[in-house]
């Protein structure tokens, strides 16, 4: 294994982790707000950790640059959706406090 | 056993869930999940049905299957539509079976 | 070995996605987990060596289906709120005999296909072979223009019906449940889409493009340009309208306009229906087939037979 | 000439749907006549060459099979083109009048209706197993929209309910193709048959093939969804599903089992597809005999009469092919007339319930004429063309000296003769009872001629067999026995 796979292998594993708990947290915080906050947040880290990881990997500037524009694309989708969403849950607060915000 | 016989078996698998689901489903919508997924198992084996050509899987069940897919998707949005049509006229959702006494 | 992991999870995904998708207890639920179905599907064609399959199933089959339905559902539940939407699932003491029994019947044959002596096929060799005279990369692209065209025009054929049939549904209430948004707008959703529209089309004109030598086409590349429509619509910069405008209706038949007439000229100078006069009539075809199905889908999400300028447009 | 004619015939409506489409409004009406009415003309170059040469090869594209994909056009197919564009055009009269061009209904009805048209050309034409299903697929789309263009809750319902068993026999049918293709290598039907061994796995395709086609043809027991489709749709379009659109699939099982499979010994199945068609003949004709609704009544006769065309199987001789051929076009003359004339009865008194209709031989005498002229071919009486079909049937199952099937035909015809004297029974022995005045409403004749030439076409069907069939009898295809 050299060092290039180690580095890939290691940063993927660490994606994988913020996407772990990321997940964790959506399927186990309370309200809207508390899963999109742990969701937006290491999910983006998680998209980062593991793009970087197959940029180590693919060595080639036009794949890093590609990855490069799916993070960022990833991140501007799920910034905009997670606003909409809390919004939406904001003011909708006093219909559905607790039960899961379906489109009822 | 490779990877393409798990997917045969999953298709299999699959058939039956839709067959289960169509049967047992009263809403139109769901009878729609129904047979798209039913679609799609027959889709992975028409490509699995046929032998690969110069190492590389055939081209022509990939060709047929796209074409399937747009033909699933044109139908079920037709189907969509009818589906919403026949709820506004009636308020139902479902195919009950007091249907061929109207008059004409 | 991790391949194979990998596979029996997808496989494993699909059957337990499929099977919430047709029993849970709301059909919301429903429509999310056939969403992610037709997700992990694409995945699973990825996996099989299909990645045209993959790219048509995660923007057609998953994207623009699961956008049908979820507004299919809100036009249901906003229509007659005193009417009950879901009625559940009907008891069936057959229904389980039966689906394990075409499961069964299905799996024999496809295992049985599967190991049985298959020579490759001949149509499939022999397109590999032609194709070796042409300069089109992709031999399902090949397949779809040059071989069986008939299909492929039949075909964009079947998805203007389809528009055609549910505008005829439509009738003259066709108002009720647009997918537009209500209340005020964010300024970040202008900022999404100054961002991501312009980067869609791309996304559909390199798909095009690539189809002639690698994965991708004007069905890939249309969904993905429907995908930047239904964007439109949700931010309420487009509507639906009660008929179409000239451009909508000429960007609506352009694929099956231009593949007849350029099908047709052959005959002119006594050659075959259908064969296309160079490589410049497949691009020019797939550019208008593209149009047309991005045209027709976002149709089909507006629930109108046009578009207009929205609230917010 | 045959190619570009062929092409035309193919995508002639098919553009003229896409200009009713683009443009809307008072050329509606010229758009739809160019479409429509040069087809018969243009119908003469592939009869001459047929006549000259019997069978047609075309190769799409120039690609030869299994590259390719090819139209072939022999005298079925043939025969299968001259009653679609003859029966559309007769059908089209009708139309114009209840779906006027320049009215909201008839922008919505041409443009499905001309797509439905084209897509049965290319469906006769092609030899092609997936390319078979694409058309399908288009003539079952366009087919249902038509049912529902009138958005009434009965034909909603049975739209929708056509649609999902369509959608799941279309899936059958996939499955079996992308078995063959498997096995053979190949989609074009004659070059399966030349390679295809009935070993277990052609056998179960063929059979998934047949069982989709028969659920999408309402062959006894799969005829559950016909009738409310049938009896609920608005006239022209119950006219063209009962006299073309189930037709054609019963068309390409005959393609699957005669030429495809044509080695094959077949004997077992051929005698179970003959039961199902006796099962369809007796129950669909009692099931007429109880119905209320006249286009009802029509509809179950139409379940009844798509039994004959299943005899075809276990008799399998010369006379079967020109019989079953025969009946074909004769039933769909027939039928046409009927749901149009009903149609005409159904608008102008405002229902069909049979007990209300006593009386209305006198407000629309054309109507029952065309009415009892259809019936008069169903039910096979001598001159009509279904007299024709209907002995042709009688002597192959005497020459091969299957009395259960000979039995079956004669009785047939009884019971077609109990549920349409029936019908006429209660419209024209009506002592003295006037029809309710004030629910009637005029209609123009046109709608009433429109019928009545169908009706006529159904019985002098019975004066011009000879051509027909000679021409039929030169199309025979290998898997019968001369």
């Amino acid at each position: 294994m050299t060092p290039t796979d180690l580095i890939t292998l290691s940063l993927l594993l660490a994606g994988c982790g913020f996407y772990l708990a990321g997940t964790v947290g959506l399927l186990r915080f309370p309200d809207v707000f508390c899963r999109l906050h742990a969701l937006t947040k290491a999910d983006n880290l998680g998209l980062f950790l593991v793009c970087s990881g197959l940029a180590v990997h693919s060595g080639d500037w036009r794949i890093v640059s590609l990855l490069l524009l799916i993070w960022l694309v990833g991140l501007l989708a799920a910034t905009v959706s997670a606003h909409l969403i809390a919004r939406h849950a904001h003011e909708h607060e006093a219909d559905a406090p607790e039960e899961e915000n379906e489109l009822r | 056993m490779d990877s393409l016989g798990l997917y045969v078996l999953a298709a299999a698998v699959l058939f039956g869930v839709g067959v289960y689901g169509l049967i047992v489903s009263e809403h139109l919508m769901r009878k729609l999940f129904a047979i798209n997924i039913m679609g799609n198992a027959i889709f992975i084996l028409l490509v699995a049905a046929s032998g690969p050509v110069e190492g590389a899987p055939d081209p022509v069940p990939q060709a047929l299957v796209l074409t399937g897919i747009v033909i699933a998707v044109s139908a079920t949005a037709f189907a969509l539509a009818l589906m919403v049509r026949l709820y506004q006229e009636t308020g139902q959702a479902t195919l009950s079976s007091r249907d061929e006494g109207d008059d004409g | 070995m991790i391949g194979f992991l990998l596979d029996g999870l997808i496989a494993a995904g699909l059957v337990g996605l499929a099977y919430q998708a047709v029993t849970s207890r709301s059909l919301f639920r429903g429509i999310i987990h056939f969403v992610v179905f037709g997700l992990t599907m694409a995945l699973a064609w990825a996996r099989v060596g299909a990645p045209d399959l993959a790219m048509a199933e995660a923007a057609i089959g998953a994207g623009l289906t699961g956008a049908l339905m979820l507004v299919a559902y809100r036009r249901l539940v906003e229509d007659r709120r005193d009417a009950p939407v879901d009625p559940g699932p009907a008891k069936s003491r057959l229904a389980l005999p039966i689906a394990i029994g075409s499961g069964l019947l299905v799996g024999v044959i496809g295992l049985s296909a599967l190991f049985s002596d298959v020579e490759p096929g001949q149509a499939g060799q022999a397109v590999l072979a032609d194709l070796q005279q042409v300069d089109l990369g992709n031999p399902i692209t090949g397949v779809l223009l040059l071989y069986r065209g008939i299909d492929t025009l039949l075909e964009v054929a079947v998805l203007l019906t389809a528009f055609l049939a549910a505008r005829a549904l439509a009738g003259s209430e066709s108002g009720t449940g647009s997918p537009t948004t209500q209340g005020p707008e964010t300024p970040m959703v202008g900022a999404l889409l100054a961002v991501v529209i312009p980067l869609t089309v791309l996304v559909s004109v390199h798909l095009l493009r690539a189809g002639s030598y690698e994965p991708g086409g004007a069905f890939q590349a249309g969904a993905v340009l429907a995908g930047a429509g239904v964007l439109l619509i949700l931010s309420g910069r487009i509507a639906a309208a009660e008929t179409a405008g000239l451009l909508v209706r000429m960007g609506l038949l352009a694929g099956l306009v231009s593949f007849i007439l350029i099908g047709l000229t052959p005959l002119l100078h006594g050659g075959p229906l259908l064969a296309l006069p160079g490589l410049w009539a497949v691009y020019f075809i797939e550019t208008a087939m593209m149009v047309s199905i991005a045209i027709t889908l976002v149709l089909l999400f507006a629930g109108g037979g046009g578009l207009k300028r929205g609230k917010h447009g | 000439m045959t190619a570009e004619a062929l092409a035309l015939i193919v995508f002639l409506p098919l553009l003229a749907a896409c200009a009713a489409v683009a443009f809307p409004g008072r050329w509606l009406g010229w758009i739809v006549r160019i479409g429509l009415l040069p087809l018969p003309v243009l119908m003469l170059a592939p009869t001459l060459a047929v006549l000259d040469q019997n069978v047609i090869h075309l190769a799409l594209a120039g690609h030869a099979s299994p590259l390719g994909i090819e139209w072939r056009l022999d005298p079925l197919s043939l025969l299968m083109l001259w009653l679609n564009v003859g029966i559309t055009v007769l059908i089209s009269l009708h139309a114009g009048v209840s779906f006027r061009p320049d009215s909201d209904r008839g922008q919505r009805f041409w443009p499905l209706w001309l797509i439905l048209f084209a897509s049965m050309n290319a469906l006769v034409l092609s030899a092609d197993l997936f390319n078979l299903y694409v058309t399908l697929e288009l003539v079952t789309l366009a087919a249902i929209g038509l049912i529902a263009v009138e958005s009434k809750p009965a034909a909603l319902r049975a739209g929708m309910r056509y649609l999902l068993l369509a959608l799941m026999a279309s899936l059958l049918y996939l499955l079996g193709v992308g078995l063959i293709y498997g096995q053979t290598g190949t989609l074009d039907l004659y070059l399966i048959a030349e390679q295809i061994e009935p070993g277990w796995l052609p056998v179960t395709a063929m059979a998934l093939m047949i069982v989709g086609l028969l659920i999408k043809s309402a062959v006894f027991p799969l005829h559950a969804w016909l009738p409310a489709a049938h009896g609920n749709a608005p006239g022209p379009v119950s006219a063209i599903l009962s006299a073309m659109v189930v037709k054609v699939s019963i068309y390409m099982i005959w393609r699957l089992w005669f030429w495809g499979a044509a080695g094959w010994d077949l004997a077992t199945a051929a005698n179970l597809m003959g039961l199902l068609g006796a099962a369809a003949i007796v129950y669909g004709s009692l099931a007429a005999l109880v119905q209320d609704r006249l286009k009802m009544i029509v509809a179950y006769s139409t379940v009844a009469q798509l039994g004959y065309l299943m005899l075809l199987f276990p008799l399998a001789s010369t006379l079967a092919f020109q019989a079953a051929s025969y009946h074909l076009l004769s039933h769909g003359l027939a039928k046409a007339a009927m749901f149009l004339a009903a149609a005409n009865i159904l608008s102008s008194v405002g229902t069909d319930r049979l007990q209300r209709l006593a009386g209305v031989d006198q407000r629309r005498p054309l109507d029952v004429f065309a009415l009892a002229l259809g019936g008069v071919s169903i039910l096979g009486l001598p001159p009509s063309g279904g007299f024709v079909a209907k002995w042709l049937f009688l002597e192959a199952a005497w020459h091969q000296q299957a009395w259960g099937w000979l039995v079956l035909v004669a009785a047939g015809g009884l019971l077609a003769a109990a549920y349409l004297f029936r019908v006429l029974g209660v419209i024209c022995l009506h002592p003295r009872k006037r029809l309710n005045r004030r629910q009637h409403r005029e209609i123009p004749n046109l709608a009433s001629v429109a019928a009545l030439i169908l009706a006529v076409s159904a019985i002098a069907a019975g004066f011009f067999s000879a051509p027909v069939l000679s021409l039929i009898s030169a199309g025979l295809p290998p898997g019968v026995t001369p």
